[in-house]
């Protein structure tokens, strides 16, 4: 298993912001996205998550084996926090909760609505939907925000024990998890806006 | 210590007075309302225009003055925990709530029933029935007021503002319904103060049920509060819980 | 699938939301119309059919922009759409939802309604007929509707202007029928249209919906 | 049985509804009023037993 | 205040939201009419000032949920709130662009749709009066209603069974008042019941609505 | 000027999350809250904001003394990112944003419609509203969230200057800041779920 991107662009909004992004991610390691506030971190992760596609290049892996943290969480003020991972479990078929519950700290909070979770407590709902997709490799768009230090370090532990079980992770943030793991910086890969992937497939591809 | 009516809006005080007058009250209610109402049905004439449905006035008057004087409680206690902060008080307005909506759903129903032998449809757009259908969406509005928020003081005071210019538009529009048509209606026959009052035949079952209506209501609104406070408790220990468990 | 139907019936109870409030808004806007229009028997009757299908239409449409508008807002829709779930699926279980708790409780409560229009009998028989053919579609083309609206600010309004001249026909077959059915005249070529477009509406939009989607969320 | 002529329908189911409606809300109210007590009484053993701890 | 006011009248013009769309409503459901009870031009007159009271209500009605829901759920409100203006000053705003933005194009555009329902000249004049008296009452009554339900998830439904009832009288006194104007009739009374509910409301609810949104948001 | 809060006792959703608070803050100061997720942070500054009533205790300064910064930022996303700023500075009367806009690195965004910003960019933005407020005291709750670490240095550079200009700023934080500041744990704060804040005003303080 091995998710391979090769001379991947992309763009947000019609505007290129990304081009000749490649990294290869196997089995067991820990990749980290780094790139200044609107570096095109974020549109990286949709594009290979599917949800957008690319201007250029390959991506190894389909959408299937992956699993998508993005900002925003997807939880229902008005469900429980059970009500709510059970729902993801269902969706993806695994249908098991106490173990995500259990890693993220949740057991005693499991009959809340989310609406009366703070802002660090939703995030570790958030994050215990991985666990219940099943799914080898995970891309997480800033995963930490919000949570304290001993919930980053939970969240940490399970990152671990995600890859020593043969998974994979992509983790965009701007602080240090405290993993081993090595390091992808998109700095470099800005796109050109008179050349490359900044013309494939433009409206105004013709006119140079 | 001055005694005053207030203390009994502690709740403690209200759930050990309540316990005790709750049975006199039942009793009281099913004294005279099965009394009143069995005298209505079995033991009156019928009357000159309206034959034997007659009988139907002693169910449909009793509860629509019950359905327009619990609206005017509900106003009354909810300016009191505006003001006061008594619990209790907006508590006994939310249980009165299903009471009064109950009460006018009776008395259209009835009215409808009636409505067909006496004028020939069940539904006709007179002031008094276009009000009162008026009065039911302010009843269903409050109860999902309540309903749909989560936070037992908040959801108080927006019931009880609700509550206030409710009163206000709900008064608007039974002028405005007036003026908009004159109506198949009877009018007030009951009033004190006219000659023409029905014979006491009917009137005197007729107090019996009035009465026996008031008393349900009583006995009702005792027991839904006494829920009301109960349910607020345990919300309370549970929050302990919460915050016991972080 | 079923797990998305079973929280969403349960979001929209749980709410206190679409549930009874459909069917309140169909009940208010009932009421108006005498308010409106004069308490005049005569007219009322002639009007009633027409009046509370559009009511009926109207409180479907009211109700639409919450189909995929909060699941967008709060990132779901990005995971189910990442989620091992064909779109196409997803949006129907949505249209099933938003018919099972606006287009059927407002088919079971038109007949009552139409007592405080004085309708009769037969026209009621009718009305309830033709609701209940004609709601599902009105459900799938709103989630259509819906899906082209997703993630756009303030899509509400824009939304029931994509939506109503779809529904037009939906109307005017319902309509006629149910007034020729309280006229005691012959349905069946009205009624025969109405089927065919729910029928249609069901197999086709769909696929219509889900492309849409796919596209707005990219 | 008292004669009620023409208006038997009428006048019987106005009863029958009344005192249906009245019976519904009347059971509503005990029912709740047995659940909050049988809540508020477990809700307060879980707190005694806390408090022992 | 002033400042508040230029933003949401650029904010509802920009996201082709309020503006057009709200008028775009109010025209469908006029044209809708004539499709759901048939097109009998007698019957179509004796309605058309009713139904076009309805319309604008409901056009106004659907535009509600968006007075201060955005603002709540991307923290606006706090921030305003702790911000120097009294809350009372905000909720009259956003009362007076709900009206600029829907009730007064409304307004004008009546007399046109009129003619679509067969209305005489007398008869749209006196529609024209009467919603220019009506619609802010509409408004600021509105604006109530959103109070009370902002920060409840899918508090539409909601927001339009609490607010419905309390349009009630300035429905009828204004329909009453169009109906008899059109056919030539005095009309001093209810246009002056209606003068008197929209002051009335002008003078009072802001109160009761920066209460609501007060205790909404502790 | 001195923020003095004495023996706060705050609630969230009718439940009692924090009582005996006390601390001052004084101008030239920077004061740091601490505590794990959901142990009060926000419900403590939305009380001191004026958008809550304590349930016991003191604050000794006005709410219109001070700018409350929250976890979310209020952006109109129609507006461009000038008009969103332009706004609040009408609001509080100070109608002057070039500043701002120069302190956050905003200005090349100027014209961009707020949606089309990346997170960190939006947050630099909820944070130069602060500057247009023209107020003394600055409640901020978790501010660095989504910026990258040049950003949280130009953030920083921004407090600094405040305080130095005579301010203070209480900040809800999870990470280090890298600011001269006093450290304030409110872990030791938890109300007591069976005596204290816990009743005072509550329902059942009847029944105790
Ligand atoms: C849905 C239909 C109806 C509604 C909502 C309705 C409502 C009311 C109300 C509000 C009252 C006044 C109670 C009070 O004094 O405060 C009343 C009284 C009364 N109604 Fe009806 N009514 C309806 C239909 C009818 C019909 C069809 C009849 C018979 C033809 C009828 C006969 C009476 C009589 C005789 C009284 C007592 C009048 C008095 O003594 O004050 N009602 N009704
Ligand atoms: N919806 C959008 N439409 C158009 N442009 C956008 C949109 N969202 C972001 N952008 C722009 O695209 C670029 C990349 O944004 P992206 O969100 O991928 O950055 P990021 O690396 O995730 O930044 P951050 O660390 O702040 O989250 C930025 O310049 C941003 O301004
Ligand atoms: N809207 C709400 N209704 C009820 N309880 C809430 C609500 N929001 C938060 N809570 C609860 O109140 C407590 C304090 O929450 P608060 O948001 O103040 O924590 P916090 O310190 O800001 O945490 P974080 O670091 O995660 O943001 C938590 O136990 C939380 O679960
Ligand atoms: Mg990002
Ligand atoms: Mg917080």
């Amino acid at each position: 298993m091995e998710l391979a991107v090769e001379n991947l662009a992309v763009s947000r909004g019609g505007v290129p912001v990304l081009e000749g992004v490649s990294f290869t991610l196997t089995a067991g390691q820990v990749l980290i996205l780094r790139g200044p506030n609107g570096s095109g971190k974020t549109t990286l992760l949709r594009c290979l998550a599917g949800l957008q596609p690319p201007l250029a290049g390959t991506v190894s892996m389909p959408p299937e084996a992956i699993a998508y943290g993005a900002h925003a969480d997807g939880l229902k003020s008005t469900l429980s926090v059970a009500e709510n991972l059970k729902f993801w479990a269902n969706i993806y078929g695994t249908g098991e909760i106490t173990r995500a519950m259990n890693d993220f700290n949740l057991t005693h909070l499991g009959a809340r609505p989310a609406t009366n979770l703070s802002a660090g407590q939703k995030r570790r709902l958030g994050l215990a939907r991985l666990l219940v997709t099943g799914r080898p490799v995970w891309l997480l768009d800033e995963p930490t925000v919000a949570l304290d230090q001993a919930s980053v370090k939970m969240f940490a532990d399970a990152v671990r024990a995600h890859v020593a079980g043969g998974g994979a992770a992509l983790i965009a943030t701007h602080i240090d998890l405290g993993l081993e793991a090595a390091i992808f910086d998109i700095g470099a890969c800005r796109a050109d806006p008179d050349s490359g992937a900044a013309l494939v497939g433009a409206f105004d591809e013709a006119f140079e | 210590m001055p005694m005053s009516l207030w203390q009994y809006a502690n709740p403690v005080k209200f759930m050990a007075l309540s316990a005790k007058v709750l049975p006199w009250v039942t009793g009281l209610t099913v004294l005279t309302l099965v009394t009143g109402l069995i005298w209505g049905f079995f033991f009156t004439p019928g009357a000159v225009n309206f034959g034997t449905s007659v009988k139907i006035i002693y169910i449909h008057v009793p509860s629509a003055m019950m359905a327009i004087n619990i609206w005017i409680m509900m106003l009354v206690t909810s300016l009191v925990w505006l003001i006061r902060r008594h619990h209790v008080s907006v508590l006994a307005a939310k249980s009165a709530a299903l009471i009064g909506l109950t009460m006018t759903i009776i008395a259209l129903i009835t009215g409808m029933i009636w409505g067909q032998p006496m004028w020939g449809t069940y539904w006709a757009w007179d002031p008094r029935l276009t009000s009162f259908l008026v009065l039911f969406l302010f009843y269903l509005g409050y109860m999902a007021l309540w309903a749909a928020v989560e936070n037992p003081d908040t959801a108080a005071d927006l019931t009880s503002v609700l509550c206030m210019v409710g009163s206000v538009f709900a008064l608007l529009s039974r002028y405005a319904v007036n003026f908009w048509n004159q109506g198949l209606h009877q009018g007030a026959s009951l009033s004190l103060d006219k000659e023409e009052n029905v014979s006491d035949v009917y009137f005197q079952p007729l107090l019996l049920c009035l009465a026996g209506f008031v008393l349900l209501f009583v006995t009702l609104l005792l027991i839904r509060t006494r829920s009301e406070v109960r349910r607020r408790r345990v919300q309370a220990l549970e929050m302990r819980e919460r915050m016991a468990d972080g | 699938m079923i797990a998305l139907l079973i929280r969403d019936m349960r979001l929209s109870i749980r709410a206190g939301g679409g549930f009874g409030l459909g069917l309140a808004f169909f009940l208010i806007v009932t009421v108006l119309v005498p308010f409106g229009v004069g308490p005049d028997t005569a007219i009322l009757t002639r009007i009633a059919p027409g009046i509370l299908w559009i009511g009926a239409l109207l409180a479907c449409l009211l109700s639409l922009d919450r189909v995929f508008q909060l699941d967008f807002e709060d990132g779901t829709l990005d995971l189910l759409a990442t989620a091992p779930m064909p779109m196409e699926g997803a949006v129907m279980v949505k249209a099933l939802v938003h018919w099972l708790v606006t287009g059927l409780p407002l088919t079971l409560a038109a007949p009552l309604l139409a007592t405080l229009l004085h309708l009769g009998a037969e026209g009621k028989f009718w009305l309830f007929v033709t609701l209940l053919i004609g709601t599902p579609a009105l459900s799938m083309i709103g989630t259509f509707g819906a899906a082209l609206t997703v993630g756009l600010k303030r899509g509400g309004l824009l939304l029931s202007l994509l939506v109503l001249p779809l529904y037009v026909p939906t109307l005017i077959f319902g309509a006629e029928a149910a007034r020729r059915g309280s006229e005691g005249m012959a349905v069946t070529t009205p009624l025969l249209m109405l089927a065919g477009i729910t029928a249609g509406a069901v197999a086709l939009l769909p696929f219509a919906s889900a492309a849409a989607i796919r596209i707005n969320l990219r | 049985m008292v004669e009620l002529g023409k208006y038997a329908g009428a006048v019987m189911s106005a009863y029958g509804l009344s005192l249906l409606a009245l019976a519904l809300l009347t059971l509503v109210s005990w029912l709740q009023s047995r659940k909050t007590k049988a809540a508020l009484d477990a809700a307060q053993a879980r707190r005694d037993a806390r408090k022992a701890e």
